[in-house]
């Protein structure tokens, strides 16, 4: 494995992207800032910052209105940010790119709007049991609103999706299938191209739930053939507060609009509305024009570096990590997929999660305890939550070192 | 002239300002002589409705070549308008289709052109191109 | 009126606080940028710009659910922001202060929410004919789906809501009145105290679209006691994506969740959700963090100015330019009510607004154009578009100066 | 020792340490030797619910005097209850609903007291007082 580390390790400059995410010289509690909470959102580079910062102080407008140079320039620009955005899912259209708040509000939007007219009661819904809570919250209630069923495909002990009852979910009330594309607790890379061509075969549309997926893997939508797919920026390196919902154009045309209001009309009168184009229609108020721009300024940073050198050694963090961590005395790992991103949950027997991510924290290292929003999945492990370390391309071997270390120094004082 | 001819001829003409203040001037003029469509042909299909301007567009054939007249609310759209006529208009269907209309980016019109521009002068040039079509085809 | 211009001009040290907005020093088609569409979006202080900057430099993390420092700082700062907001609309809770995406995304969760168990066949919404988009398509998409009657408070000549005729739309099946506190077109400021006052003698709620409001008046809602009260911080000199949804405790409590996911919940299983407190209900996923950050920064800065002086300066402006402007021949000025805020409507008589804006675009001189997202108030006064003029606190009257010498020009231009 | 007499002493207890982890450390001991909730008494109702741990707190009047009892499934959380409860146990309600509970910010314990963490102390101390208030009703 020592071979394989220097081999990979040397296709990135980790000191130079290091000194690109600011943040990353932080001390916390007098200690270097050791930042394993990836999953939760990731840190920005400076080229992002500086795109937020240039729109403020030098473009700020409101687009898609104004006659005025600056509003024209901006619309300009947030438009290129969509087709960023869409040449980055490999998507057709750029229209079939709709900006939202991020993955949650794309869900709620999607089951929201997907209700209107394919929902009646005795419908089915098919989710997995290791959904964010994002992800079956939204499909809960509209169950719950159309009297509508709620299935849920099963995993196994490792973690994995087990196909064959998925398949057997499956029925011809079922309309739309919606599942994460990769684990936030887990880190299961679920085989959703799969997943699709059965879907599909039956004629159900599918959602995939990107949000754990786009920083880490390059995600092609035409080739997965998915219906739809959702992502947030914040995780993905970008701004907070912006996201995607991916639709084919065919799908995005038949939906009626979620939130309606300012820009997603063509015309107005008190009796009658008539709705805009895509992707307008479904892109209600003022958007979040810092946050398309810096979102893009996200995606332009990461394809400089290359999505599949970062996931080849963030694989290489991955296997270190795994190894080092599966040496501790009653620490157990939840999860253990073939396929797995740089995501890891434990438990140490015997000791509260809150009480190692608290002494991690001492000594400057941030993992996320608890129930990760993934519940279900909790109760299935019979756990009441787990610590989870999620790594970036920016973190390090040596980073880990310090971790592991530091983490039996933390269950020795607890034991 | 051909379609280049008259593209070139118009960048020509358009060098010739100093600022684009002159240009709009220009505009203006060419919106105020432009060959107008009939009353009769100001019908809701041949509306082009544009966010803030909207414009009136009818494409006869005579002898093999289109001509083209229309009407806008706005006299800058209606200048804009009047430009593409004179380019396009009195060209046999297929030469509409082949042109480039590269005069549009060398006199700077084209920061009128982007996606969401209220004026839509992007519509316009493909509804003229369509039209185009529509004759190639029947022929 | 010389003598009150000195006056009151000499409250503002406008000199230092244009230095505060980097944008207004910024050349447009060569020209220095004079920006009067502050109704369609505020510039930011280099204050709040800077918040943001520090944020994603120095303190990004994700909220509410991490043990970890950075998170538990950011989310005492990201509370500390609801509380600015809180203390600035002088609402009585923190928790009264629900966090959105903008103004017409507090409209539609208030639409949805309230319709749940609220409306039923046959009742009726109260709004006014010069609402904005964002506060017509929510309740004429609701009254559609709940065959409910949506009725119009119409307005005068000048611009003002008749309050008679809205006491006699009111029935016993009216279930809410939305109404906004100022016209973003007309700049009309509405007797909404007397609303509410009127609204409640018959125990119906009021939510006030206060998108206009905020940036040019103080506002106390328990003063006012409307039961809702929404704005976005674009248009306060805050950053894009974030927006407020200020209910009375007793109906947030009350209402339903709308957008549902991580965060929303207390606890989760795939049969039963049970909804967290206020205001976490009502906001789902992972907040915009740098938003509420840069809002409160917002209401940091022009609170350190000071609302009074700045509604004083722009009143001032207001005089000043609609004197001016009246002196136009052909010019006439849309919205005439004895109270506005800085904000003038024009249309020159035979000529297209988007003319007269394209040519002062050219001139560097920023305003709007179009039917400013209220098409049925278009129609009232039966015109396409108007011209918009909208002044902040960092405009001056030597810019008007300039604004009106221009217009004059390209009026002369386009006869 | 009247309450703010024990807050004193914890207050000196916790300067001698160097670090934050010398003073988890006497957290977790404290935490360890903590007078224990019967079991019986752990029932939802006596149950604080945090989003990352929980504590059940149980509470009887003796002579006039609170005596809380406690549990938690976090070891720290225990500790900070196991503090709560040396300052405010073997007092009489009044005294518990007039104590100021300085300590808390003196020792550095406030970062967990924001109102969003997720041990909920706040949640705790709130309980212990309200519990008091019940108390002072009933005599
Ligand atoms: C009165 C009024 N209401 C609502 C809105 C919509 O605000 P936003 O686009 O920020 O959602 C606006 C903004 O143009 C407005 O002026
Ligand atoms: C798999 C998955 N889905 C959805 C979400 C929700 O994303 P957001 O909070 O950005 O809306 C998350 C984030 O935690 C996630 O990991």
């Amino acid at each position: 494995m020592t071979e394989l580390k220097t081999s990979t390790s040397l296709l990135l400059n980790i000191e130079a992207i290091r000194a690109d995410f600011p943040i990353l010289s932080r001390k916390v509690n007098g200690k270097q800032l050791i930042y394993f909470d990836n999953g939760a959102t990731a840190q920005k580079p400076v080229s992002v910052i500086d795109a937020i910062d240039t729109y403020y102080k030098n473009q700020n407008a409101n687009i898609h209105r104004g006659v005025h140079t600056l509003s024209q320039e901006i619309t300009v620009a947030y438009e290129n940010a969509r087709t960023t955005i869409q040449k980055h899912l490999n998507a057709k259209h750029a229209h079939e790119i709709v900006f939202t708040s991020g993955t949650t509000a794309s869900v709620n939007l999607l089951a929201s709007s997907f209700a209107k007219k394919n929902i009646q009661a005795g419908d089915e819904i098919i989710i997995s049991a290791m959904e964010h809570h994002s992800n079956i919250l939204p499909w809960q209630q509209l169950c719950e609103e159309k009297d509508a069923l709620l299935k849920i495909i099963p995993i196994s002990k490792e973690g994995e999706l087990i196909i064959d009852e998925f398949e057997k979910l499956i029925s011809n009330k079922t309309k739309i299938i919606a599942v994460t594309h990769i684990s936030n607790t887990l880190g299961t890379i679920n085989p959703i191209k799969k997943i699709i061509a059965i879907a599909h075969s039956k004629n159900i549309p599918v959602m995939i739930d990107g949000a754990q997926a786009v920083p880490h893997t390059a995600v092609d939508v035409q080739e997965l053939d998915c219906d739809f797919y959702v992502f947030s920026g914040h995780k993905l390196f970008g701004p907070t507060g912006v996201g995607v919902l991916y639709g084919k154009e065919k799908w995005l045309n038949e939906l009626p609009p979620y939130q309606v209001g300012g820009g997603t009309i063509k015309t107005v009168t008190f009796e009658k509305t008539e709705y805009a184009d895509l992707p307008l229609k479904f892109e209600a108020g003022t958007p979040h024009i810092a946050g398309g721009i810096g979102l893009a300024a996200a995606i332009d940073y990461i394809n400089t570096i290359g999505l599949e050198k970062i996931a080849a050694y963030e694989h290489e963090l991955l296997l270190y990590a795994t190894d080092a961590l599966q040496k501790i005395d009653g620490l157990k790992i939840i999860g253990t997929a073939k396929n797995k991103v740089s995501v890891i949950s434990f438990i140490v027997e015997g000791l509260h999660p809150f009480d190692i991510g608290t002494l991690l924290d001492q000594m400057g290292i941030a993992v996320r305890t608890g129930h990760h929003c993934t519940q279900p999945l909790m109760q299935f492990y019979g756990v009441p939550g787990t610590i989870r370390a999620s790594f970036a391309f920016y973190n390090t071997k040596q980073e880990i070192d310090e971790f592991v270390k530091t983490l039996m120094r933390v269950i020795n004082m607890l034991k | 002239m051909t379609i280049e001819e008259i593209e070139n001829e118009i960048v020509e003409e358009f060098e010739m300002f100093e600022d684009w203040m002159q240009r709009y001037e220009h505009l203006i003029d060419l919106g105020k002589s432009m060959p107008m469509i009939e009353e009769k042909n100001k019908t809701e299909d041949k509306l082009i409705k544009g966010c803030q301007s909207q414009v009136w567009m009818h494409s006869e054939l005579k002898d093999g070549k289109i001509v083209y007249t229309a009407d806008s609310d706005a006299i800058i759209t209606k200048g804009m308008v009047a430009l593409m006529i004179r380019v396009l208009s009195n060209h046999t269907p297929q030469e509409i289709i082949d042109s480039k209309l590269d005069f549009i980016e060398k006199i700077g019109l084209t920061k009128h052109l982007s996606p969401t521009r209220s004026n839509g002068l992007l519509s316009m040039i493909k509804q003229m191109k369509l039209d185009a079509i529509a004759y190639a085809a029947k022929s």
